[in-house]
């Protein structure tokens, strides 16, 4: 996928990757770039959108959301008992009292990996992920591929993101259909005994929490 | 709808890219994604609108178009259903007529952001309806194949399966896609072995679970 | 296999372009069905395994492209296989390395047409084996979702029905394209209620009739 | 779809509709039609393929098939009562005795209409068609809008074709799934009582034979 956009951007939101480089010629990505900004001029002439409110949401998202998120979340779900009972019984409220809350998010349920039991989320119909705490998905989350196959051979996709879970252990699927979101609490590495919360925060992955990673 | 963006099962789509953790890759994906929640607002849209009209894209377009392309597309077309965008306008990149905001006021930057923070009001007080299955209690998915949204993915109807929670009373998404009105129903988290859905090519001892709301089961 | 061409059901595709009743728009789908047809010879490849080839195209090349391009891409999957030709050799448009021709011998025109106007040899002496169901017998369709090629369809697995009609032995598709050859199988005309398939969405009264192998069948 | 073919044809059988216009510039039927020529180059120079068996496979198709065989077949149905009863019992047999016969077309079974069960026949899983009989399939049997449709909506389809049929008759739809390709026998209509096998042929069409038409 092409990282440079393409023209002046008059909106001085260019984030990307614009690098000098001249990269891969993409007529999709193109068109694309061409109606994305089209329909934008049409709808602001058009008063149905304030183009700070643009910026503002790209911004929250951008610096409020994300997997560290998570990561505080089981890592204090790893440093305190009670806490980690409270995640369990109501994940919302306990996620909320980090902070963490908001759209995408208002009705999360933690699911727990034990010896007996490996989770892994989904959304087959869409691209459903609990935002608040672990930002905007990621490609692959969202990709075709994923959504197809981890349903219907999740040990398989599950190795080839380098996972290789004993056939003692249980997998259980977890397909986003409705209202709730799902975060999966990983177990605690071994070794990992003598770290506080920030040093466990720093070793949680983003697919750890969505159980693609064992941490 | 039994649309392409049900795939839950479908062979043909490769391995999965696991290293591509891109969330923006350029940054006219940054704008379609904030444009497609500010107008959300202004025309407005339920999310189940916005994905019901994703599903309504040409199959080839949803396949072969970027992900935030497909979201721009579906707004696109909520839009001309609104009556305040037309085809032309959309094709030349220019506005052609004016709109009244009065119903379609834009959403200020402070107002986005708190709403966003804040979350969507989706479930309904416990006392609003009775539950009509337990925790405990096997049912099955009824065998549907309407044109409209619906959550309950093709790969689990007419399947049985075990409920192992009542999440509460929520919004149906069927009905609010539809313009319907939130029509709240209990919603259960039902638990379907890998072999009750795959048969012999499921995976032994793993299960699935999906949330699927009371009008999507039947008592077995 | 759970492809993008087991589309039975299936929303999304619009109406039927009921007045497009073009064979071949263009000379170069003439040349490409010759293509296929005559490989197919010297190859060798069998209907199913050309079949098996482009089940397993990119979902959106399969959307995306003319059919007969399908057909094509489908033999160049089966020519690259046998180790006849290289992909240089598709990109480049030029032969880059030769073959011998001992095992891939090129059909004559008098042998193609007079084998074409034979057919082919699909069907098996009634008293090789036994039928493991009869006419008038309901069974139910194996809930199966194998990689490989199938010629069940999504829409009746798991699924009861009526058989009327036994058509006799025939080789198995799913064998010959898995390159283990005929393996005879009774082959079952079943019919099924449109309520049965697609629920209270089904057409009230009306059936829809397959053949499938006995394989794909079990008594219940 | 452009029906011009680009650039010189060097093997002379360009049957296209060269009609000197330019029509709409394809750049995926464009891409097409160099893939095949490319592919043809180089199973020729390989020696793969004989250019005579080409040409007469087409010709063979063109020529010897196509959907004025079916009419005969039927039209003969409908003027001889012992050649019905056998087309309905051996249908291949009784098509083979009219000079029909070949790849797609060994194993023929023909499917009747009556005032009380309409039939209509579908590959759902890619084209099968009875082409010693109906020739190649026209494109819309190839659709995926038919394809998908008509095993589930079968009325809301045929009225797409201009057949609204009464709710007191049952329609069949067949999928064509394994080695049987199905030919359907039309009711003959009201008002043909005075025509011969010739002329009766004569109102038959494709689509009455795949059961898209009443005739």
């Amino acid at each position: 996928m092409a990282k440079k956009s393409h023209g002046p951007n008059k909106h001085g939101h260019d984030h990307g990757n614009d690098d000098g480089h001249d990269h891969a010629h993409d007529p999709l990505e193109e068109g694309a770039a061409l109606r994305v900004r089209a329909l934008e001029e049409i709808v602001v002439a058009k008063g149905l959108v304030d183009p700070d409110a643009l910026d503002a949401i790209v911004e929250y998202y951008e610096r409020e959301t994300g997997p560290r998120n998570g990561a505080q979340v089981i890592a204090r779900a790893w440093t305190d008992p009670d806490f980690k009972d409270w995640l369990l019984k109501d994940g919302t409220a306990a996620i909320n009292s980090l902070g963490f809350s908001g759209y995408q998010g208002e009705h999360i349920r933690v699911i727990e990996n034990t010896d007996t039991v490996h989770n892994v989320v989904v959304c087959t119909l869409c691209s459903c992920y609990p935002w608040p705490v672990l930002g905007l998905a990621p490609a692959w989350y969202k990709s075709p591929a994923y959504r197809s196959r981890v349903v219907r051979e999740p040990r398989v996709v599950l190795q080839e993101f380098g996972l290789n879970l004993a056939s003692s252990v249980k997998v259980r699927v977890w397909d986003s259909t409705a209202e709730v979101r799902y975060l999966v609490l990983p177990r605690r590495p071994p070794g990992s005994e003598g770290m506080d919360a920030p040093e466990l925060a720093n070793i949680i992955t983003r697919n750890g929490m969505i159980g693609t990673a064992s941490v | 709808m039994n649309g392409i963006h049900d795939m839950g099962g479908m062979h043909g789509f490769g391995k999965v890219q696991v290293d591509d953790d891109t969330v923006f890759g350029a940054d006219w994906q940054r704008r379609a994604f904030a444009l497609v929640e500010t107008l959300a607002w202004a025309v407005p849209y339920s999310t189940d609108q916005h994905r019901y009209a994703i599903e309504c894209l040409e199959p080839v377009n949803y396949l072969k178009h970027d992900y935030f392309e497909n979201w721009i597309e579906a707004t696109e077309t909520l839009l001309i259903e609104a009556g305040l965008v037309d085809r032309s306008e959309l094709e030349a990149g220019v506005k052609r007529f004016d709109i009244n905001c009065e119903n379609h006021a834009p959403v200020g930057p402070q107002t986005l952001v708190a709403a966003t923070r804040a979350g969507a009001e989706m479930i309904f007080p416990a006392d609003t309806s009775t539950a009509a299955f337990h925790v405990g209690q096997r049912v099955r998915v009824l065998n549907t194949h309407r044109q409209g949204h619906t959550r309950v993915p093709g790969y689990v109807r007419g399947k049985c399966g075990l409920i192992i929670r009542n999440g509460g009373i929520f919004q149906f998404a069927d009905s609010l896609a539809a313009g319907n009105g939130p029509d709240p129903q209990h919603c259960y988290t039902v638990e379907f072995t890998s072999t009750t859905l795959w048969g012999d090519d499921g995976s032994q001892g793993d299960t699935i679970c999906l949330d699927l709301w009371e009008p999507y089961l039947e008592a077995i």
